[in-house]
């Protein structure tokens, strides 16, 4: 019957996932799901936080044994018993959570499991590091083999877990929003080795929140519905906005949003100057959303980071409200009104042993106090209404934070800081990994924020996102702010352009023949 | 005539002082108030008194290895003398290095089997662990539970159960429920103590047998208000033993003179270091040492009787 | 039911109270005695003083191995003031307490501010303090004042007034880890100590303020021993860090951080007691205790963790799993 | 170069050589003899044998503190035998390696398998096997025979074995743990364990090998100071556990796991070790050793810090950040 339909297809299966379930204490993360991918092609898989992206791809990789189910790989039944053994199978994951060791070389994570070694087992560190120069060759990774993984920004961590995956030249190759914590540019280089693996016939599992790129790289998109699986598309014969009706089985309209800025001086920074960025100067209006965009590492978390206090700024000045601020640490910031929310959300943003409520409320204990002593029915209620408001997945707030879906953990960071509520508030990548429907959502709430007065600066590697939501644009190149760009009349190309070096405007010419 | 002889001797001596002749001592647990206060004083008195340069050395916790690696680092440096507390059998070997190594070497407390030191101070723990075994059969007159307290593993306690054991052995009535290690910690000692007392309600008598079973079985005896109920006996004679016997929470102790071992050992390495008593043409060709082999310093024994004498 | 048996401070109560009827069964005349029980109570107040500083201090993620020569250095230094210099009780306790609390803001200060590793600052503390203590009170300070005395030798009730002490301040820290503000920090330091930094929480400030607590309760814990024993030694306290710590972690907590309740460091010094004095009773003794002792550790949490295993997965497949390689 | 003065083994050998430098200025005929340096590596010989396989736990995230009972009683046994059974060395010796395995194989086995946290395990481990050897050996075995003796007690180029032993060990595994594929996985634990996982190493067999490799160098260790003396101490190995964790961490590693060489364990012996020879040479002795020896640790620890501030800060303002609360 499968041979049938196979030559029907005129292509072969590669592997076929046949009437899998997988339930965890709580919830059903997968109800029978029945689909399959070619040899050298590229399969998209949609759905919101929580619908079984994830859970599906770790049960290829032999993370989850399934209930149900059983995966055929070139048409035979195989059971995945472990990720070891799924990497002998020649399936490898880029997974949706950091697994790189920090303490660890770049070149050393990149071969965690197969460093060129002699009969003695000793390692060969010079081949080693040939071999890893030239992979990063092949995703334009200008690193040092022998750079702690430790020191780089999380962009560059992620191109580096792309290269791992990459480095075992596998046969079925899973992608769990690898795109989420890049920029265009990196995310173009991905697309184009993912375009040379296709041809050598590799299967490609791709996982996205990002509508645009999957229709731009998948071959055929796989639709998941709380768990339950909703059928498969050739991307010709489909739309953007059909596979997002299937995945949140509601009318979403693109939001156009409308600047609230006020022209009242909120927030300046004078000459900034820190690890990974100099000369940063700008300022923000009551009510406005004021994006930084830039490339991987061009130091905008940096400028955040001091901003906030939470590294030291070496020179430079910044005030509020026309009064200048001395920050030394996070808790000085957070009283005079500045919040940050952190790009890297499981080292942090998130108690990742601790309930959704203890997550809420960490900032704000006070909130749930009386004379300072803590009630815990207060600080259910305040949860309540958070996840409610950001419609957080969980079965309760009493849930764990490391068992929810990377989305709803996502808006668990941005529920303690709407509940904190500062007069300035950054976030870093505040839609990293955050479903269609859900970004809409924080979309919203962003909005709603700067309307009722808040200040927002919106560090962002999504340019879409950046074009929706923010007033202006300051464009960062080297841990400098390369130029100012004002929505209404920029395009992605142009922020690119800016991002990348291939325009520079006279100032940053000043800038950096100095 | 003789006199004369005691003055040459006398006028021997104080010439032969030069300045960095220095005696060195090495203890484990240099710490440990009843070596400070008994060994270590009276060493130091000694000292003072020659006019003579005195070193205490050794780790400051229960650790032999340790002192004798104290020891094998000092030999390389030549002292006058090496007085060494006979913490185990197992430094004998370090003993014979010094020794060979021409330095006059003296133990105390303990003697070490198989050392060649010229000269050993102490006392029988053997005949300790008798002594109060013989008290305890006394103050029970010949029938009762008795416990054991003290460390395990330690070869001078192990003698000491054996003479227990013997001294009770003449009264079938005395049964050893027990030995338990309080690892030389108050704390631990009490808290064995008032198990046992807890837990025990016919229980007669306890032996301690190291510097901290007393306080320990004294105080978990005077929380449980056992005193003179349940009979203590214990080895040394530090203070908080002497209040116990005072107020009649323990029976019997049995102590060391101590302050003996250490000043007639200093005195044993002078004498050596200076021939005073030189018994052949040259000792050391002859082979002779011309101090005590072996000194028996003899042991104390206190209970209300005497416990008056002690108190300062 | 599932869930209450979940955490560690329920299932080792139960534990505690399976083994205590078992024991008041076979030894009806021996073990369940009002002697006896206030007698192995007495016996653990003061350890049980000290594992709530700890307690506190693992769940913020460190630790303190300086705590029983602080002990020793606390009773020492107030023995000397009373004795010596012939002061009244209480000045006497301020005092040594606030010298432990000097030597708790030195351990938190070196660690938290100049980020020095806790293991090395405490075990280093550990030291130092040790000779001072033996520097003070030499051979034993003895004849302690009365009125110094019954601080830890008064009954109420017909139990001795450390146990009363013991559950006061565990009863009172309970409170505050469990429902303060500032306490309740201390698991966010210990869950993720940069987010908790990002969340505003002063983490340098509260780990010196737990460490700084620490010393004083241990502080108080060499009081209450010396007022006990009515002398202070310069040795006592030793090897008690290691025995504190167990407990606190077989009390719940976990040397990661972020784990644990007040209660449980209870608990776990409760466990080790009974479990000791029933092997007295059981007329266990000689080398036979530390191995009875460490068996019976190791069985306790081997089976808590055998009964928490992740949901969905029988007792047979555990321990089947246990044994495949 | 700042580069390399980041790494704690250079640090920590430039403040060795600089305080041997001054020992030897100081005292110019007693400290650089031939005698007190050999000596002066015998004595820490057993000591940074074990250090080394507490570097490889170290790394990986866990640590044993049963160590220094294995050290007893693995060289008890081994006296057993050859004592009382008349065994020739060689098999008594295997036969004591293997028991100490065992051990190592239990630990192992019951921390990475059954999930028992290592501070429990190790610890319950520490009171069972210093139980056994007190069984086995009593208050120690003297009188070992010579052909026994040989192994810990014979010269090289007029350095006594123990001391080459140690160096092999240590450049034996200093190789492996940086170079060989299997040994290198330990930073991965000890870096990030579900990484490693997720990457697909085989944590827990790698774990329980760790264990197994520290018992067996413990054991080793234990056989070599029973040679050394010709004889087995019932007391031998206590408190080494601290001891040798302290000089490890010295050494660079944390008890996070994911950092430290061997070497690193070699140095951190070797500095205590220097400290405590120069101390007996200064005849600091009694309290102040432990004083002395703590606050070294600590000003070492410190400056290392110091030295390695975040890039871009002035020594200035770092010691202001220091000071301002
Ligand atoms: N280890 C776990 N324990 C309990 N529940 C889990 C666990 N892992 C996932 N879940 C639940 O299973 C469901 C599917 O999770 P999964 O991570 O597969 O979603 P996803 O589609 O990947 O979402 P996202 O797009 O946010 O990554 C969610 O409801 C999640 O809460
Ligand atoms: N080429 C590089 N090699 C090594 N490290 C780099 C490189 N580029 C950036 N980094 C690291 O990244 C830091 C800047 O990254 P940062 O995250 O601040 O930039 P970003 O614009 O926020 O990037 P992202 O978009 O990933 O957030 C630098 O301080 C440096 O540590
Ligand atoms: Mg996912
Ligand atoms: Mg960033």
């Amino acid at each position: 019957m499968r041979e049938e339909k196979n030559k029907r297809e005129g292509r072969k299966i590669k592997i076929g996932i046949e009437g899998i379930s997988k339930a965890f204490p709580g919830v059903k993360a997968l109800s029978d799901v029945n689909l399959d991918i070619y040899e050298g092609e590229v399969h998209a898989l949609c759905g919101e936080n929580g619908a079984g992206k994830s859970t599906l791809m770790k049960i290829l990789t032999g993370n989850y044994l399934p209930d149900q189910g059983r995966i055929l790989l070139n048409d035979k039944p195989v059971v995945i018993r472990n990720q070891a053994h799924a990497q002998e199978l020649g399936i490898s994951i880029v997974y949706q959570e950091r697994s790189l060791s920090g303490n660890l070389t770049v070149a050393e994570n990149i071969f965690t499991n197969q460093q060129p070694h002699n009969k003695w087992g000793f390692i060969n560190k010079k081949k080693l590091w040939e071999q890893t120069r030239l992979l990063l060759q092949t995703l334009d990774l200008a690193i040092e083999p022998n750079v702690k993984v430790a020191d780089l920004s999380s962009g560059l961590q992620q191109m580096i877990e792309i290269a791992k995956a990459l480095s075992r030249n596998p046969g079925i190759l899973i992608l769990d929003e690898p795109t989420a914590s890049i920029t265009e540019s990196e995310t173009m280089v991905l697309f184009k080795v993912i375009r040379e693996l296709q041809k050598k016939g590799t299967s490609v599992f791709y996982i996205s929140h990002r509508m645009e790129e999957i229709f731009q790289i998948a071959d055929r998109i796989s639709v998941l519905k709380d768990g339950c699986y909703q059928g498969t598309f050739t991307k010709q014969d489909t739309s953007i906005d059909e596979i997002i009706r299937l995945m949140v089985r509601r009318e979403l309209k693109q939001a156009r949003f409308l600047s609230q800025a006020k022209d009242e001086v909120v927030f300046e920074a004078r000459e900034l100057t820190g690890k990974g960025f100099s000369d940063v100067s700008f300022q923000v209006f009551r009510g406005e959303i004021l994006a930084f965009a830039g490339l991987v590492g061009a130091g905008r978390t940096e400028v955040a980071r001091a901003i906030f206090g939470a590294d030291p700024a070496f020179f430079g000045s910044i005030s509020m409200n026309g009064k200048d601020l001395k920050i030394g640490n996070p808790s000085q910031a957070i009283r005079a009104g500045i919040g940050y929310l952190p790009e890297e959300r499981k080292e942090q943003g998130l108690f990742m042993n601790m309930s959704i409520e203890s997550n809420i409320i960490a900032g704000t204990l006070d909130a749930a106090a009386v004379r300072s002593w803590i009630h815990n029915s207060k600080i259910s209620k305040i949860a309540q209404i958070y996840t409610n408001k950001l419609g957080i997945k969980s079965s309760t707030v009493k849930q764990k934070v490391n068992e929810l879906s990377g989305g709803n953990q996502q808006k668990v960071v941005l529920a303690k800081w709407l509940l904190l509520n500062p007069s300035l508030l950054i976030v870093d990548e505040p839609t990293h990994g955050v479903d269609v429907g859900a970004k809409m959502e924080i979309y919203h709430i962003l909005h709603e924020l700067a309307k009722a007065g808040t200040t927002i600066i919106l560090i962002s590697s999504e340019l879409p996102e950046i074009l929706t939501l923010s007033d202006r644009i300051l464009v960062m190149r080297n841990g400098r702010i390369a130029t100012e760009l004002n929505k209404r009349e920029t395009t992605e190309q142009e922020i690119l352009a800016y991002a990348s070096g291939i325009y520079q405007n006279t100032k940053t010419e000043k800038l950096l023949t100095n | 005539d003789r006199n004369r002889i005691v003055e040459k001797e006398a006028r021997q001596e104080e010439s032969a002082v030069n300045p960095d002749e220095e005696y060195i001592m090495v203890t484990t647990a240099v710490n440990f108030p009843m070596y400070v206060n008994h060994d270590q004083a009276a060493f130091k008195r000694w000292g003072k008194r020659r006019g003579i340069k005195t070193s205490i050395l050794g780790p400051s916790d229960w650790d032999v290895a340790a002192q004798i690696a104290v020891i094998e680092q000092i030999i390389s440096t030549k002292p006058a003398g090496l007085l060494i507390n006979g913490t185990d059998p197992g430094i004998a070997q370090v003993i014979n290095k010094a020794v060979d190594a021409g330095i006059p070497t003296v133990v105390y407390d303990s003697d070490i089997p198989g050392g060649k030191h010229h000269a050993f101070l102490g006392t029988d723990w053997y005949e300790i662990g008798k002594l109060q075994g013989e008290a305890m059969a006394k103050l029970l007159n010949g029938k009762g539970k008795v416990a054991y307290l003290g460390i395990l593993g330690m070869t001078n306690m192990e003698q000491g159960f054996k003479g227990l054991q013997d001294a009770f052995a003449k009264y079938p009535g005395i049964q050893i429920i027990g030995r338990y290690d309080d690892k030389a910690n108050v704390e631990e000692a009490a808290h064995i103590t008032s198990d046992l007392l807890g837990t025990h309600p016919d229980l007669a008598g306890i032996c301690g047998f190291d510097a901290m079973s007393g306080p320990g079985i004294g105080l978990a005896i005077r929380e449980a208000n056992k005193a003179g109920k349940v009979k203590v006996t214990a080895v040394d004679w530090e203070p908080e033993h002497l209040q116990l016997v005072k107020d009649g929470i323990i029976q019997h102790l049995v102590g060391q003179k101590r302050e003996l071992f250490t000043w007639y050992g200093a005195q044993f390495l002078f004498d050596m270091r200076h021939t005073v008593n030189s018994l052949s043409i040259d000792d050391i060709q002859a082979g002779v040492v011309a101090v005590p082999r072996k000194v028996d310093t003899g042991l104390i024994e206190i209970n209300q009787s005497n416990v008056a004498q002690f108190l300062k | 039911m599932k869930r209450l048996l979940r955490d560690r401070e329920v299932s080792l109560s139960l534990s505690i109270v399976a083994i205590c009827i078992v024991a008041s069964v076979t030894w009806p005349n021996i073990f369940p005695t009002f002697d006896n029980i206030s007698q192995l109570l007495l016996n653990l107040s003061i350890d049980s003083i000290v594992a709530v500083g700890m307690m506190i201090l693992l769940i913020s993620g460190s630790f303190d191995l300086s705590v029983g020569s602080v002990v020793a250095f606390c009773g020492g230094l107030t023995a000397y003031l009373l004795y010596y210099q012939g002061m009244f009780p209480l000045p006497a306790i301020l005092i040594g307490l606030a010298a432990a609390g000097l030597v708790g803001l030195l351990n938190g200060y070196l660690v938290a501010k100049a980020g020095i590793n806790p293991m090395i600052q405490t075990l280093a503390m550990m030291g130092i303090i040790r000779g001072a203590a033996l520097m003070i009170s030499g051979s034993g300070i003895q004849n302690l004042p009365p009125d110094f005395n019954v601080f830890g030798q008064s009954k109420f009730l017909a139990i001795q007034s450390p146990v009363w002490i013991m559950f006061v301040v565990v009863l009172i820290f309970h409170l505050l880890v469990s429902r303060n503000i500032m306490f309740r920090k201390y698991y966010y330091i210990g869950g993720n100590e940069k987010a908790a930094v990002l969340s505003g929480i002063n983490v340098k400030k509260l780990k010196i303020i737990a460490f700084v607590l620490t010393s004083l309760l241990a502080g108080l814990a060499g009081i209450l021993l010396a007022s006990r024993l009515g002398a202070a030694l310069g040795t006592s306290g030793r090897g008690m860090e290691l025995r504190v710590i167990t407990a606190v972690i077989l009390g719940g907590a976990s040397l990661s951080g972020g784990e644990g309740k007040v209660v449980g460091a209870l608990l776990g010094t409760v466990f080790i007691g009974v479990v000791s004095n029933i092997m007295i009773i059981a007329r266990v003794s000689g080398y036979w205790q530390d191995i009875v002792l460490g068996i019976i550790l190791i069985a306790a949490v081997g089976m808590d963790i055998a009964f928490n295993r992740p949901a969905g997965i029988s007792l047979k497949t555990y321990l089947r799993n246990l044994t495949i390689s």
